[in-house]
């Protein structure tokens, strides 16, 4: 059975480490939050400037002045602190957080991340996401494994190279489908699979798969 | 010392903005967007407009309604999504666009604000953006060359300013606003509660009155929701 | 959350200094300088060390007490004067020094913190800063290329810091501390009061948690004044 | 009779106009904030972070964390704002500041100044000075118009070329001297004398003088 898209957020949750500093994307990201592990604190980071950022207001405490990178009202926490954009991105582009969790398109066996544009459709810019998997430590993206198409076919995600503009250049550092788990060595040592969801058999995995991986299960 | 209030946005923009002009406007989606002073801007009627802000608003609100007028020519921007209208004009080529990630519009910028006409990041490398710009290796690293950014006027929204000029923000309504204030010719600042210089504590203000130079109060901001997520109490 | 409360600044620098390290300290002359943890690097005997400092003290003060114990191999500083020791230990070449204008070493630190290995600016242009550094004419005018700086150890010294880490500076004991803060594998934090995270309003905090990793509580900074000014009361 | 210290001062605080924001160097520029006109409200900036800088404490009243870049005790004003290093030269670099008064060593007929440091001797360093003669829009030097040398000579100050290691290329926008007031363009138009002290001649100045200048009286 491939993992669901709750089961994709719980086993990246399993990356966090206690004390870490993490931006989530929008999406399967955003469920990450649900999967903290027990004993394990992290702040969680906003790009339009704040770290610290806390659940959903109950409703009637909306506050216009306090949203996330998604622009959906949250709270603040006791560890929250407000900045700007500019100190925002000092902070991701300085390599102070230590994991970024976010969506793709497409990802190339070496580490290519394909995830704002589709030429000839509607651009609507690339927000944060170049920043943040250009500074972030740990670049770890969850998707479904494959694309399904509008006539019913389906195509591979995980690549030998995107054909889709990139959001960075090697910058992948683990991927996380509904199939399995790889790793992308950050010196050019290729993409290894590492985890196979429960019943997903490796002939599957490896059908769905264009990028070359190594087994290492 | 009062010389630099003004009664109201009009005012505020009277007799300093031109046709062809380039102006930034603060905020982060609908959070902390200068909408009064927007509006002042359909109001005046400049036309050619460039506007460096993070979004262009939204179909009605923000930047949105220079859409509607027509008065803006290029945006500078990192992401224009949530705005028919925008998509219409671009695709029309009515309007010309400069997609810049979010890091490198904020820090080019700030880098206009202080004096620094270009700087280096790894924001971008081997993508799009990188296209025409120059790439430098430091320490094995690839890096781009960006340019600093300096408007003719700055827009900005701050939750709380005094005569002076100095100004606080509020939580995450102060995204662009800081930096933004620094990087124009003209500073304007729409506050919502204006104090008497002395009255802020001078350790908690975010933007030295010596970047502001018009002010004005502002009791109607409009302060939009642009996705109202809730959880429910408990019963 | 109270991980990053160490004990005090002996306990706070264990095991993090090594012979050879580079550090940075913050202050303004006397003003700002964290020096209960200055003196725990003198406990620790670490040698070789690359100090990057606005100043280096006076003699018997801040930075001072480490070239008293030949600590110091190099400072990275924009003015060293105040300092008799210095000078001596400079001039019988057992002390490297490189100056840098004191606004480009706030900025070079900056950019450490931020990603950013190098910038123009237009300080030092035509003098013996620019020597040996890309000069490029932007807009007409001539700039210099400078480099981030980012150091092993980071020492500061806040008015107020939570066990988060967020700190407060208070009025000009801000200066060099903030950036410090950012650029460093390591910050070290001494804060006059220690509060629990909460207790800080967040939208007044100069430096976010996530840069400090190790925060002392300390009752006892000396704060002394270098130049006592005054004027009379009226009698 | 040439211009006293304190006329020397009184005359650079001509030069302030309302709403200006200014940078006062140590020594006779200290001297120019007891000489604001009448009417004219100016704001003086210390690079050390601070804007709004007061006068000297009362005794008893001095506090170590609120000093200029002179590491006097100072106080602050109503209109006080403080701020970072990086915060405080972004704004001096930015051109915000409208003027800077300071002293010299020397200055060339075309602008340049040296005021940092003597071959030979011990060497302090430059501290901000690079930065605020590269970054304000308007720098004023005041000086004595020679150098008094130990054995009772004296040696010219405005030159025609600086034989010190220079502070600045090309920086100066004018000199006031205890002997009268040059402007300099800074289109590379050269020195010109606009004033002299009164009872001091155009002869004796001009031989105190190796720098060209035009006389605009």
């Amino acid at each position: 059975m491939p993992w669901t898209r709750e089961q994709i957020a719980a086993r990246a949750a399993k990356e966090l480490k206690d004390g870490y500093y993490v931006n989530l994307g929008i999406g399967i990201p955003t469920l990450v939050s649900n999967y903290i592990p027990a004993g394990v604190s992290v702040q969680l980071q906003s790009e339009n400037g704040m770290l610290g950022m806390g659940p959903f207001p109950y409703e009637g405490d909306e506050d216009p002045d306090l949203i996330n990178a998604g622009k959906q009202t949250i709270t603040e926490l006791p560890t929250t602190s407000y900045f700007s954009s500019a100190d925002s991105f000092g902070m991701i582009r300085g390599g102070h957080i230590d994991l970024s969790i976010l969506g793709a398109m497409q990802v190339a066996q070496n580490g290519d991340l394909a995830n704002w544009m589709i030429p000839g459709k509607v651009v609507k810019g690339m927000g944060g996401a170049m920043d943040l998997v250009a500074g972030v430590k740990k670049v770890v993206v969850v998707m479904e494994h494959v694309a399904k198409n509008k006539d019913g076919s389906e195509s591979a995600k995980l690549l030998k190279a995107c054909d889709l503009p990139l959001t960075g250049a090697g910058v992948v550092d683990m991927v996380i489908t509904d199939l399995g788990v790889f790793s992308i060595d950050e010196n050019g040592g290729g993409m290894s699979l590492i985890e196979l969801a429960e019943g997903v058999t490796l002939e599957e995995i490896t059908s769905k798969t264009e990028a070359a991986f190594k087994v290492a299960l | 010392m009062s010389k630099k209030v003004f009664p109201d946005a009009k005012a505020a923009l009277a007799g300093a903005i031109k046709d062809g002009m380039t102006l930034m406007a603060g905020g982060f989606g609908l959070c902390g967007i200068p909408d009064l002073l927007i509006e002042a801007v359909r109001e005046s009627g400049a036309k050619d407009l460039t506007f460096i802000s993070n979004n262009a608003g939204i179909d009605g609100a923000g930047l949105g309604i220079l859409l509607e007028t027509r008065q803006i020519k290029k945006m500078i921007s990192s992401y224009v999504g949530e705005n028919k209208l925008f998509a219409q004009q671009f695709l029309a080529g009515e309007l010309e666009l400069e997609f810049t990630p979010q890091g490198t519009l904020a820090e080019r910028i700030r880098a206009g604000g202080a004096g620094i006409p270009a700087f280096f990041t790894k924001t971008g490398v081997g993508t799009l953006v990188a296209e025409g710009k120059e790439e430098r290796v430091f320490d094995g690293e690839r890096y781009i060359m960006e340019r600093g950014l300096f408007a003719d006027i700055s827009l900005v929204h701050a939750w709380k300013g005094d005569t002076e000029g100095n100004l606080v923000y509020r939580k995450t309504a102060r995204n662009f606003n800081p930096m933004m204030a620094s990087a124009s010719r003209l500073t304007i600042a729409q506050v919502e509660h204006l104090v008497p210089a002395g009255e802020i504590d001078p350790d908690h203000m975010h933007t030295p009155g010596i970047f502001v130079k018009r002010i004005v109060h502002v009791t109607n901001a409009a302060k939009r929701i642009e996705q109202r997520t809730t959880r429910k109490r408990a019963a």
